[in-house]
């Protein structure tokens, strides 16, 4: 029976794909790129990775989405967003086929699998989730400079801000009708989006869940009562928020640091206090992704449409 | 152990310090970031030069669950050299990126991004895991793609945002080569890989990887965004990205190939690399002499010169059996890395003196510009004698050891490359250069202080001074050389 | 079975992303391109990783870092589009505007 | 008993569904489609949840079926009203 369930979750997710390439119309192909992104957290789940399926859902499908929609709006009022119809592209087609059959090939040529053996370093990882143990224990330095990542993108994406825009808001000027549907759903919706989100950070430790995809639904929520106007969009200068968005790699790198003075290397977290280690270096990440991805869907300061 | 350390966190902490703090007090903390950086780098070369190559496990954990970093005499020695241009950079920024100048956002955005860009490269010279690589690219492009894009101006958008499309590219490619290549053997630390069991996706793997890694590097046919986005950013910005940028994801390329999978190296694959790396020299040499702008000139520069260092391949190679001349050509492309590193970074702030003094970097509007600012002049010239590989010049001893290799191999093909890269790189500097010496009394250019004409000539200097005492260096490059260095691939 | 199925998805859904990339020259769909192979390569990967008696947690791990550089790279790209469409007036690289 | 009530639930989850594309796909202009689309996905999310949870092993998972259904009604509410004042104001434009 789940074989069949496969079939269709893939048939779908390849009919969507293609669907997405295909189809006439910037705007039908990010809309197609949101539902393939949900679909794939399905196929996620269905593969038993359920930390992958809430970021593929949250991250892969939400956030860039967002940022994807967000875009072609602001194309469409330059009118830039029309485009050529699709012609059959040769070369890129066997270009495409070609790589698509090396990697079916590669799969069917994978010797037996030789995974880690973790069993005995995951008892010292401090946390129950294996996922997050290799996050933040084993290959913590991949996560950190993945949040040093994040903040480059901001600071790239501010320096695309024009200079006399420099001390304005982040963004375009959001104006949501005074007590229309908007304006309350940006006042009910942030205490259930901010319980949600803590409890999916804490959560991470020992089942799904995790800095990353908890920051994700808080930079969610923040974004809510942004647009609702319950919330300002800050501006570079505001030392608060510059402050917040150093915060967590900020604290991973000292930690880093005491551990290479205290315990026995840079990174090194004793098992004794792996617990504690982890949970605060995941709120500050938690805190600095938040703010960075809330900025990063703002874009750079801006006057708003009279320069268009 | 804790100079490795330090060379990773000192530049980060800089730049988290960088955005933080207020407006007057981001300035001095990048620079004291930057102090503390190259003597971490100096240590550190030190380090290595008394007990050998240091390696360290990050948190503790042996490679194939945790991360490994090896700072062997290669990665010592680029990290030097990029601790050196960083510096330099760091100082004529403070002249042109200054707020005042440049505006409140480049003021802003410039220093962390350099700084991040800093962190980043010392990763990648130390990094013995693929995926950390793969991390460590992405960050150095992103970092990369900011800085074209902090002038903006209309084609420098258009610049980055080409830039951006072929790194991404580029880093999908070496992504599914990483991807194939952990499936494959459940590990992806560079010295557990060495010792693997060969698997039959590994060539694709290899493959996959080598094809990002030479998008990411502008190799010949994926040079297309090199020149305009390298000549689009801000000087310094630009010396950062023609001098530094492409060593990162070509270290990686040297790592894989000699290091990872010496026993994929097969005569095709290898003739590949270098007759493309062949066609770089020739098709870059011969585009920097049809360019009119000084820094159009200089980015086709470096397109020409990275390709000397893809000869490596078959000279390190030879047919099997312990070759002598394998160390040379390896070292030799070394020598070219690092030379062309410190030359590349002076003639691009040389142009951005001239930008600032004359206010245009075109080559009719230069005319003189010796007689007017006599350091900036002499600067160039010594960076162009390194890049044409005239003696007494570091590029001289790269060119000279890839040369005998290449004689004492019986592959004197590449030396004729060699010799005619070095022709071509005498004619297309020759223009420049005659504009800079002409008799002609330049109009009068801004006042620019001899502090910030001194920066690019010391970097000249220095990479002038890298071929006349190479004794050091050569030994220096021999710690925790890989194997197949030493008797071809 | 069901492994396999997923794998050759994720080599399916490379390819499709490949031929989005090279013949869709609108620089948004080249950023849905981009995501399209990203996402392609790690169910790929994620499958690879199932393989064995448990779901090995390392390359889950990679996948969670992979989708958040890719997110980085795309809002990057993004703010890149936009800003180009406001200075030239077209989501097109310079030398593809030809086509339209 | 709890499978087949799961059945016939989800099965009309399911109907309500197919009514709410057909809707999307049949009527005429975007309030229509609004209209259905609304109210045809959530009722058919609340008999697929009902049907779930004839399933559910403990009090926890009934409250969280619950909430997902609540928190799905509370966005889709909003989304609806919000497209349709986009498409309000883009219909007075010149």
């Amino acid at each position: 029976m789940s074989v069949a369930l496969d079939i269709t979750l893939c048939a779908l997710v390849l009919g969507v794909g293609w669907a997405t390439v295909a189809g006439h119309g910037v705007f039908r192909a990010v809309i197609f790129f949101i539902t393939y992104g949900l679909l794939l957290a399905i196929v996620w789940a269905r593969l038993g990775a359920y930390d992958v399926a809430l970021a593929e859902a949250a991250i892969s499908a939400g956030l860039t989405g967002v940022l994807l929609l967000a875009a072609h709006g602001r194309l469409r009022r330059l009118n830039a967003s029309q485009e050529v119809p699709l012609h059959l592209n040769l070369p890129a087609a066997v270009v495409a086929v070609g790589i698509a059959a090396g990697l079916g090939w590669a799969w069917f040529a994978l010797p037996a699998p030789t995974a880690p053996d973790l069993s005995q370093a995951l008892p010292q990882s401090g946390v129950g989730n294996p996922v997050t143990a290799v996050l933040l224990n084993f290959r913590a330095w991949d996560t950190l400079l993945e949040s040093v990542i994040l903040l480059a993108a901001l600071l790239g994406l501010w320096m695309l801000a024009r200079d006399h825009a420099w001390d304005k808001p982040l963004g375009l000027p959001y104006h949501a009708r005074p007590g229309g549907v908007l304006a309350s759903f940006g006042r009910v919706l942030p205490p259930i989006g901010l319980i949600f989100g803590v409890y999916l950070v804490w959560a991470g430790a020992d089942t799904t869940g995790g800095a990353f995809q908890g920051g994700t639904v808080l930079a969610a929520v923040c974004l809510v009562t942004i647009m609702a106007g319950v919330l300002h969009a800050p501006r570079v200068e505001q030392a608060a928020w510059r402050a917040a968005l150093v915060l967590g790699p900020g604290v991973f790198v000292l930690s880093g640091i005491a551990g290479a003075v205290f315990a026995q290397g840079f990174l090194a977290l004793p098992p004794a206090l792996a617990k504690p280690a982890i949970v605060t270096i995941e709120a500050a990440l938690t805190v600095s992704i938040a703010v960075t991805l809330v900025l990063l869907v703002i874009g750079p300061p801006d006057e708003g449409e009279q320069d268009a | 152990m804790t100079a490795l350390v330090a060379g990773l966190t000192l530049p980060l902490l800089a730049a988290f310090a960088a955005i933080a703090l207020p407006m007057r007090a981001r300035v001095p903390a990048a620079l004291l970031g930057a102090g503390l950086t190259l003597a971490a780098s100096l240590w550190l070369a030190v380090v290595v030069w008394q007990t050998g190559p240091v390696t360290l496990s990050l948190g503790g954990w042996q490679p194939p669950i945790g991360i490994a970093l090896r700072a062997d005499g290669l990665g010592a020695a680029l990290g030097v050299m990029t601790a050196l241009v960083m510096t330099a950079v760091a100082l004529a920024a403070r002249h042109e990126m200054a707020a005042s100048v440049a505006g409140p956002r480049a003021g802003f955005g410039f220093w962390p991004l350099m700084l991040l860009l800093w962190a980043t490269m010392n990763a990648a010279f130390v990094s013995r895991d693929l995926f950390n690589l793969y991390v460590v690219l992405e960050l150095i492009t992103l970092s990369a793609v900011a800085l074209v894009a902090i002038s903006g101006k209309a084609e420098a958008i258009a610049a980055a945002l080409r830039y951006l499309l072929f790194a991404l590219a580029g880093s999908l490619l070496y992504l599914a080569g990483v991807v194939l290549t952990y499936a494959a053997h459940g590990t992806l630390d560079i010295s557990l890989l060495a010792a693997r069991m060969a698997a039959p996706s590994d060539a694709l793997a290899l493959g996959l990887m080598t094809a990002g890694l030479l998008v990411k590097t502008a190799l010949f046919p994926f040079h297309v965004w090199l020149p305009h986005a390298h000549s689009a950013a801000p000087a310094p910005a630009s010396a950062l990205l023609s001098a530094l940028v492409p060593k990162a994801s070509l270290l990686i390329l040297l790592r894989l190939w000699f290091e990872a999978m010496p026993d994929l190296a097969a005569p095709a694959a290898l003739l590949t690399l270098a007759s493309l790396g062949a066609m770089a020299v020739i098709w870059g040499g011969l585009l920097a002499l049809a360019q009119a702008r000084l820094k159009l000139i200089v980015a086709y520069s470096t397109v020409a010169q990275l390709g000397y260092i893809f000869l490596v391949f078959p000279l390190a190679g030879g047919d099997g059996g312990a070759q002598v001349w394998a160390a040379g050509a390896w070292t030799g492309a070394i020598f070219q890395t690092l030379s062309h590193g410190l030359a590349k970074a002076a003639m691009f702030l040389v142009a951005g003196i001239y930008l600032v003094a004359m206010g245009s970097d075109r080559l009719s509007d230069l005319r003189g510009m010796a007689r007017a600012l006599p350091m900036t002049g002499f600067a160039f010239a010594l960076a162009s004698i390194t890049l044409m590989g005239l003696p007494p010049s570091g590029g001289f001893t790269a060119k000279y050891l890839l040369m005998t290799a290449a004689f004492a191999s019986g592959q004197w093909a590449w030396a004729l490359v060699l010799a005619a890269g070095g022709l071509l790189a005498a004619a297309y500097l020759y223009r420049p250069l005659a504009a800079i010496f002409a008799r002609e009394s330049a109009v009068a250019p801004r006042a620019i202080p001899r502090s910030w004409q001194a920066i690019p000539l010391g970097l000249a200097v220095l990479s002038v001074a890298l071929g006349l005492l190479s004794s050091v260096p050569f030994e220096f490059l021999q710690i925790g050389r890989p194997d197949p260095a030493a008797e071809g691939l | 079975m069901s492994l396999t199925l997923f794998a050759l998805t994720g080599a399916a859904l490379v390819g499709l992303g490949v031929y989005g990339l090279l013949a869709r020259p609108h620089m948004l769909r080249r950023i849905i391109a981009f995501n399209l192979i990203g996402s392609g390569l790690f169910l790929f990967f994620g499958a690879a990783a199932a393989r064995g008696t448990g779901l090995d947690p390392i390359p889950q791990a990679l996948i969670i870092t992979g989708i958040v550089v890719a997110l980085s790279a795309s809002a990057l790209a993004v703010g890149l589009v936009v800003a180009l469409a406001r200075s030239s007036g077209t989501a097109y690289l310079p030398d593809e505007e030809g086509r339209l | 008993m709890a499978d087949l009530a799961t059945y016939l639930l989800t099965g009309l989850g399911l109907v309500f569904f197919i009514a709410g594309t057909v809707g999307l796909v049949r009527f005429p202009d975007q309030f229509s489609r609004l209209h259905a689309l609304t109210k045809g996905d959530n009722l058919g999310l609340g008999f697929i949840a009902l049907g779930v949870a004839f399933q559910a092993e403990s009090w926890a998972q009934l409250a969280m079926l619950a909430l997902i259904w609540v928190l799905a009604l509370l966005a889709a509410g909003t989304v609806a009203q919000l497209v349709a004042r986009a498409a309000l104001t883009e219909q007075d434009k010149p």
